[in-house]
């Protein structure tokens, strides 16, 4: 699955986007939040406060609970600061 | 022109009026303007807005047509720019239509709360020194919770 | 053009626009549009205005000083129409400039609330069956109420 | 004095306007509108509920209790229905 970073979390990470493969037991994004911390120092960092990050399903946002079963373009979003 | 994301400037009153020629029996209209603010304690040089535009289509043609529902609009429309801003250029735009004055108001500010938060946009504002990122804003939140 | 009374129909967005262009440190402006509305359950072939003009500029002139005040605008603008005019035209139009939403949405409120009240404005409806005094509602007395 | 007569009002009276000498004790608005009422039959129906009407002294509206000496033009104003 592709993971899209937005704003100052693009930033820090230093990409906008990648390919990722999490186990089976990665069903949530809530666990995702928590596997991709894991993945590097960059990303544990940045991560650290998973619940400021709204995250969206193929363009959908979605509760932290929702299943990823599915999407293939998940994109974590820093607080929004539109309008 | 329900709800446009785009990276080219707009003309707020040609939208406004073109939303306008539709009023049949509409009785109110309210329009919202964001622009780029430029003080003197705080002078930019330019408003930088990242965008998901995909999604920020999505979420705002949601969010209107909760709006729609919610307060009985006649139509809403909603415009909203990404890229890089100068100082006075209008930022984003929400017109909404209503048979009366209070439900125009509070579609109108429905909407500003919502997309305040709830949009995916990031500003980034250009000083002499460099970008830095705009912080989200608890009050933000604040008004956005009292619709719920 | 803060104060306009007016027999003569205006372009609701380029008001708005002549509105903006001097928006300098303002991030939100906000422009509310009344509308004339002929619905199909009350169909009507026009809303005839009768106006005290000199009253109206008077009492108009110190409720956007108020306005302005009260919400720390940096500009509040009120075109009113007067005379004949036909369904779907704009009757009029208040535009508030401030640097935050929720001062220039509440500066577009109370300016409305006052002016359906105290502003010396009568409206008439013609329809095929002659024409009527539109009667004051109790429910815009409430409206300006909340403000004191 | 002038008097002003708007809308309805206007309509019921026949006459927009009309030149008046009241008494000196007539001293209020108040008082105006009380012997205005007495002045002919279509007055007194007209401000027969006198509180509904707002007043204005050369164009500026007044409470009822303020003194109309020195005014020139006096205008009674139906309830209004503009916005």
């Amino acid at each position: 699955m592709k993971i899209l970073y937005f704003a100052w979390l693009r930033e820090r990470l230093n990409r906008g986007e990648e390919e990722v493969t999490p186990p089976p037991s990665v069903t949530t994004i809530a666990d995702l939040l928590n596997w991709l911390a894991n993945q590097d120092e960059a990303l544990a960092l940045a991560l650290a406060n998973p619940a400021q990050f709204k995250v969206s399903l193929d363009a959908r946002i979605q509760p932290h609970d929702a299943p990823i079963a599915g999407a293939s373009t998940i994109a974590i979003l820093p607080p929004m600061t539109g309008g | 022109m329900s709800v446009t994301i785009t990276g080219a400037p707009f003309d707020p009153g040609a939208l406004s009026n073109a939303f306008l020629a539709q009023s049949d029996s509409a009785g109110a209209a309210v329009t919202f303007t964001g622009i780029v603010r430029s003080t003197p304690d705080r002078p930019i040089t330019a408003l930088i807005l990242e965008c998901y535009v995909e999604l920020a289509e999505n979420e705002i043609a949601t969010l209107r047509a909760e709006a729609i529902k919610r307060f009985a609009l006649l139509d809403a429309s909603i415009v909203h720019r990404h890229g890089r801003l100068l100082p006075g250029e209008p930022i984003m735009q929400v017109m909404t239509l209503a048979s009366h004055r209070q439900a125009a108001f509070d579609g109108a500010q429905f909407l500003m709360d919502y997309l305040k938060t709830d949009a995916p946009f990031w500003k980034q504002e250009e000083t002499a020194a460099g970008t830095e990122w705009v912080e989200a804003k608890p009050e933000d939140d604040a008004a956005r919770q009292r619709w719920t």
